[in-house]
């Protein structure tokens, strides 16, 4: 066999493994996921309330917090920028989307330090 | 007593130089501006160009200490795997495991692997080099390393200095086929924030099924793929922070030290100065373009079958190179509408590209060696 | 071309692939849970744990990267070593010098030891597999490693696993015991906190007589005991803070590490699944019921000597198991009496265990080598 | 001669030399203590005296030094929990004896830490 | 069974005890004695006396862990290079770079080296290791192991022995012949300070210069050179604090740890204990006397050139012993009057004195080799 | 040749080699001085005072900077101790030589210091 051939030959069953392997993988964390998470009930806004003591006028103190967030999120990522961390917590848990959220808000006022000099 | 002798070794360093260590000695300094004033990643490409310098200067990986490093770490493959404990530790997969679909992503970004070996052979390369060529197209570096040196071990520093190089060029390399393939209304596209929370006990067994399953299907894959995993169940295990920060600071960083100065001290003028390494580079270059290409189709395609629901953005992440890639598709998406924020999609997309590219690099090992060895 | 071999290749993984193989990756993830949610000895389980799965997926100690750490770290016997400078650098020998007398709780709880080792004798082990099972009795990783590295390196994963896994269900296994062997009287005596001072000075000779006495009369120990002394050594002399800090943190941490995984790679389903590794788990767990109680006997001995005024409670701590024994015993202690502090009297004979270990794992190895070999 | 006469025979010589070794640490523990600490004078009540400063009520001021030193132990423990540290200070002192006692009032206190994470 | 026999092998450590290793033993113990109590460079006494111990105490260099330790770090020359990675890190070249002819003083200082070679000639040693004793005179202990190690490995000790022993004392040998050799006036001179900014180029292209000068003209003294020069680029580089902080803490840490020990494992009874030793104790001694006149002759030279501009006090920096000499020479001038600060100066004529050091050492390395090989 | 010729050799050699290179090591610096540093404005004094503030009476504030600086030098000398840190500022700048002499200041101030522990 020619040495294209061969290509051609470990092309179509690499990327085709490839293809299956990730396939697998899409389905065993679709299934690990189900397996291991169930259903919570939400306890996010009252956790944030209660933790953050004072706050009267919701729409004032939302972003207030927000701010307070964003501002606290961009000191951990200064922080954590000696271990190229990237994700706004370590250890994902049910505020995850609003984290990330805050993250992007946040990287976006100080998108200078989006680059890191240490990675 | 000879005087002839004593001058000779007096000038042994001035006898041994030759324009093509002159020639070498520019490169590694580019190198070093590169690292030092474009900050393209500096803690690889800084040491890979003083490693540059020392193997035009007598202290290649042939000889004394530099040789001493070089079998330590890169001919025992220890640097990558170490440094792949450090990555792994760093990443986290929480993004990826809310929304298991964006995984497709990380197999998509492959394609420019295998058009990389396509085109290397037609150019004239063995099989070996050229898969070791395509192992650029993993546009990961330690996996690039890893097999460059198992396939090809002669040509492994261009290899690395494509792949290291390319992977800091990522921020000019893919915002214009980013734009070319996509259209402004694609780019606006918001991703919804899957609301569905990942368990610890999800991110612990994450590793430990991805370890068992490629180490089954892709063996050749293993020892990186354990290495990674091995990162990410000392970050999620939550109990050996020792552990995981050892291997996040000191671990990574002397792994990275030293493996930037070895694959830095193969580069010695005999060694790099040929057509094979502007080849090389080019093909690496054409590898990073593919990529992209091949990603961002994917993402247009499950925009169309998701109707509307994927910013074909975050293909361009499945190839891997983490975490610049995530980061730029998101800041491309902010770039088209301020507002609209697609990090978490992006990384999650961005840590399938990372396992894919280990994927495809044991497969491509395992395969070459099966028809070709 | 043949397609035949390239799946072969292919399918290496699943090929080579066994159900003991199967049941060695559900040990290793038990490991993995009781490192992760039960908190057993974490920086050790969970590395042993990975290992193992590593070892039946592949990457067991004889090949490839494992084999590189394992043939570094525990062939050269650096691993356990490198830890002791680490824990040297941790222990407080002050309390233990204030009441030299409680020394003498070190050296009762070794009888696990040479009871273990008579089992083991009995059950049929030769005798150098024997003396190795009876270093489990030391109840100290790195001492046990090092003995059953040099006596029988086949079982030395066994060895390790029952070592550093009962060592972490110290808190489980040594209750019960302590409240059968003890009146309840006995563990309300209060210990006297003794005043006398102790000067740098002292701090600072102790371990180097140690090392000396040790080196003299058992040789076989002295790697060990230096090593430990080192770390005590760096500690004590208040002005080498950088070495202090480094064997604390990072030497520590990277050695356990790789010791870790080292161990764990050994536990290949052929070389652990038999019937030898189930008696030594047995007998391990036997070492350490014998030694607590030798500990508690000795410790009521020294409770009627000095007319109530040892509490027999910290016998318990002389089979070393350093820190966890100590806390334990004064926590017993506060269960009975919230008021009743014998922290510092437990530390005291837990660090006095710490030394008795490896004197007794020396001569163990001065022994079977003599009489043996 | 048997393998179970040569078990005995080791653990006879081998505990035998285990506690011998033992009573040799003793008693070179027992000499070097007794050679290298001259007896010194009582020095810290005053010490601690002058250091708080604005001891008034010697009763009060005591359970608040207690407290305050409870607590700095607390925190001390905490922060060295990354580093295994289980005693409460580096180098024993003078004050060896209730620094010891306050640890163990300490860790009753904070019973959770005691099973620390990071061993 | 030979009683006989069980009762040798359990004495075998008094057996192998000799008067000799008590002596060296003594020896070690004042190693640590001055490290601990005297404060004399502690981080390498300390860990040199307790290797010298273990050295007595059967485990020496040539067995054991202490031969893989040595043998990993010594015999590669990895420690010394290691260590001068994190040197480097540590030094600010600007108070040099921003007075240019301070260098001069750094040759200066190398007189020693020549002096005590000949001297070590003259009193019988051949002539490798009368050049190895002569590079006790670089007064820099990496130098003084790399060159001795290449030379004669076979009085390492001593050497490395001398050469850290003296530096430490450096703040006892030199204020006597500083004052005896300086007048008063001369050690009331200030000196300007400049103005000229050194900008981050210059601050890094600085390295990567000297790098190419020394491999070129020196290449024996090229790896020592790039390992220094590597450390100051990863500091001035800014754009890679990750590896300049882990060559400054980890990496240099755990070499000098091993260094230190490693060095002292050579110390045993049999090759310490003679007259050899004691002959290059006292021409190390001598060397460092020989060094301290001729820089601060060179800097009185320099005084009288530049019509009492410079202080000759900064001449005794010339060799070497960094940062201790830079320091003292500032305390010196304070002494005199308190008002005035030389310490930029000083510290400029140290650095200088550093690559004097290593330049020195090199040629040294390629003149015997050129010689008498 | 006799061994004592061979070391005079080698004295002769390696002696004027190092002044040799040291000199083209002078020529170096002092081009690349020159080709990399173009000439600045000064620019320290006003970014001094605009720093400080607040200073009003010349001299008063001078003698409180002056403190204040070599207090904050004498701070962040003691926290580089752990890695041998010994010049005032890392990386110079304009106000380099300024830097230099408060850290003189300094170190007679705390001259117990000089010979810091960790070195
Ligand atoms: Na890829
Ligand atoms: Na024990
Ligand atoms: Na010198």
């Amino acid at each position: 066999m020619s040495v294209i051939s061969q290509g051609l030959l470990i092309t179509a069953v690499g990327m085709g493994l490839v293809f299956l392997m990730i396939l697998a993988l899409w389905g065993i964390m679709v299934l690990l996921v189900k397996l291991t998470n169930k259903p919570e009930v939400e306890e996010e806004a009252p956790l944030a309330e209660t933790s953050l003591g004072e706050s009267e006028a919701v729409p004032a103190s939302h972003t207030k917090a927000a701010l307070a967030a964003a501002i606290a999120v961009a000191y951990a990522l200064e922080s954590q920028a000696s271990t190229a961390g990237f994700a706004p917590q370590q250890g994902a848990s049910a505020s995850n989307e609003n984290a990330w959220w805050t993250a992007g808000r946040t990287q976006q006022l100080y998108s200078n330090t989006i680059r890191g000099r240490n990675r | 007593m000879d005087f002839t002798q004593l001058f000779q070794d007096l000038s042994k360093g001035f006898a041994a130089f030759t324009w093509g260590n002159a020639a070498m000695i520019v490169a590694g300094l580019v190198l070093i501006y590169l690292a030092i004033w474009k900050e393209y990643e500096p803690v690889l490409l800084l040491p890979i160009g003083f490693g540059c310098l020392l193997a035009n200067l007598g202290m290649s990986n042939e000889v004394g200490f530099m040789k001493v490093i070089y079998d330590a770490g890169i001919k025992t493959e220890l640097f990558p795997l170490l440094i792949f404990v450090g990555v792994g530790a760093m990443i986290d997969f929480s993004p990826l495991l809310s929304q298991p679909s964006l995984v497709l992503l990380g197999a998509a970004g492959q394609f420019g692997i295998y058009f990389t070996l396509l085109l290397a052979i037609l150019l004239g390369f063995p099989l070996n080099e050229a898969a070791a060529i395509g192992s650029i197209g993993a546009i990961d570096g330690p996996t690039a390393i890893f097999v460059g040196e198992r396939l090809a071990p002669s040509i492994i520093a261009p290899i690395a200095v494509a792949a290291y190089s390319y992977m800091s060029l990522i921020p000019i390399i893919q915002p214009p086929i980013m734009r070319l393939m996509t259209t402004r209304k694609e780019r606006l596209i918001r991703m919804e924030y899957s609301p569905k929370p990942v368990s610890r006990l999800t991110l612990v067994l994450f590793p430990l099924l991805v370890t068992l399953l490629v180490a089954l299907v892709a063996p050749d894959a293993a020892p990186l793929m354990a290495a990674l995993m091995l990162g990410t169940l000392l970050r999620e295990a939550l109990v050996v922070d020792r552990l995981s920060k050892t291997a996040q600071n000191e671990l990574i960083n002397i792994a990275t030290l030293f493996l930037g100065l070895a694959i830095g001290s193969t580069m010695t003028a005999q060694s790099f100065l040929n057509l094979s390494t502007i080849k090389i580079l080019l093909l690496g270059l054409l590898a990073f373009v593919i990529d992209t290409i091949a990603g961002l189709l994917f993402g247009k395609l499950m925009a169309v079958i998701t109707r509307g629901k994927v910013n074909p953005l975050i293909g361009a992440c499945g190839i891997s190179a983490f975490p610049m890639a995530g980061r730029l598709s998101a800041k491309m998406a902010l770039e088209e509408d301020p507002t609209n924020f697609i990090l978490m999609h992006a990384m999650g997309a961005n840590t399938a590209g990372q396992l894919g590219s280990v994927i495809a690099g044991g497969l491509l090992l395992a395969l070459v060696t099966g028809i070709g060895g």
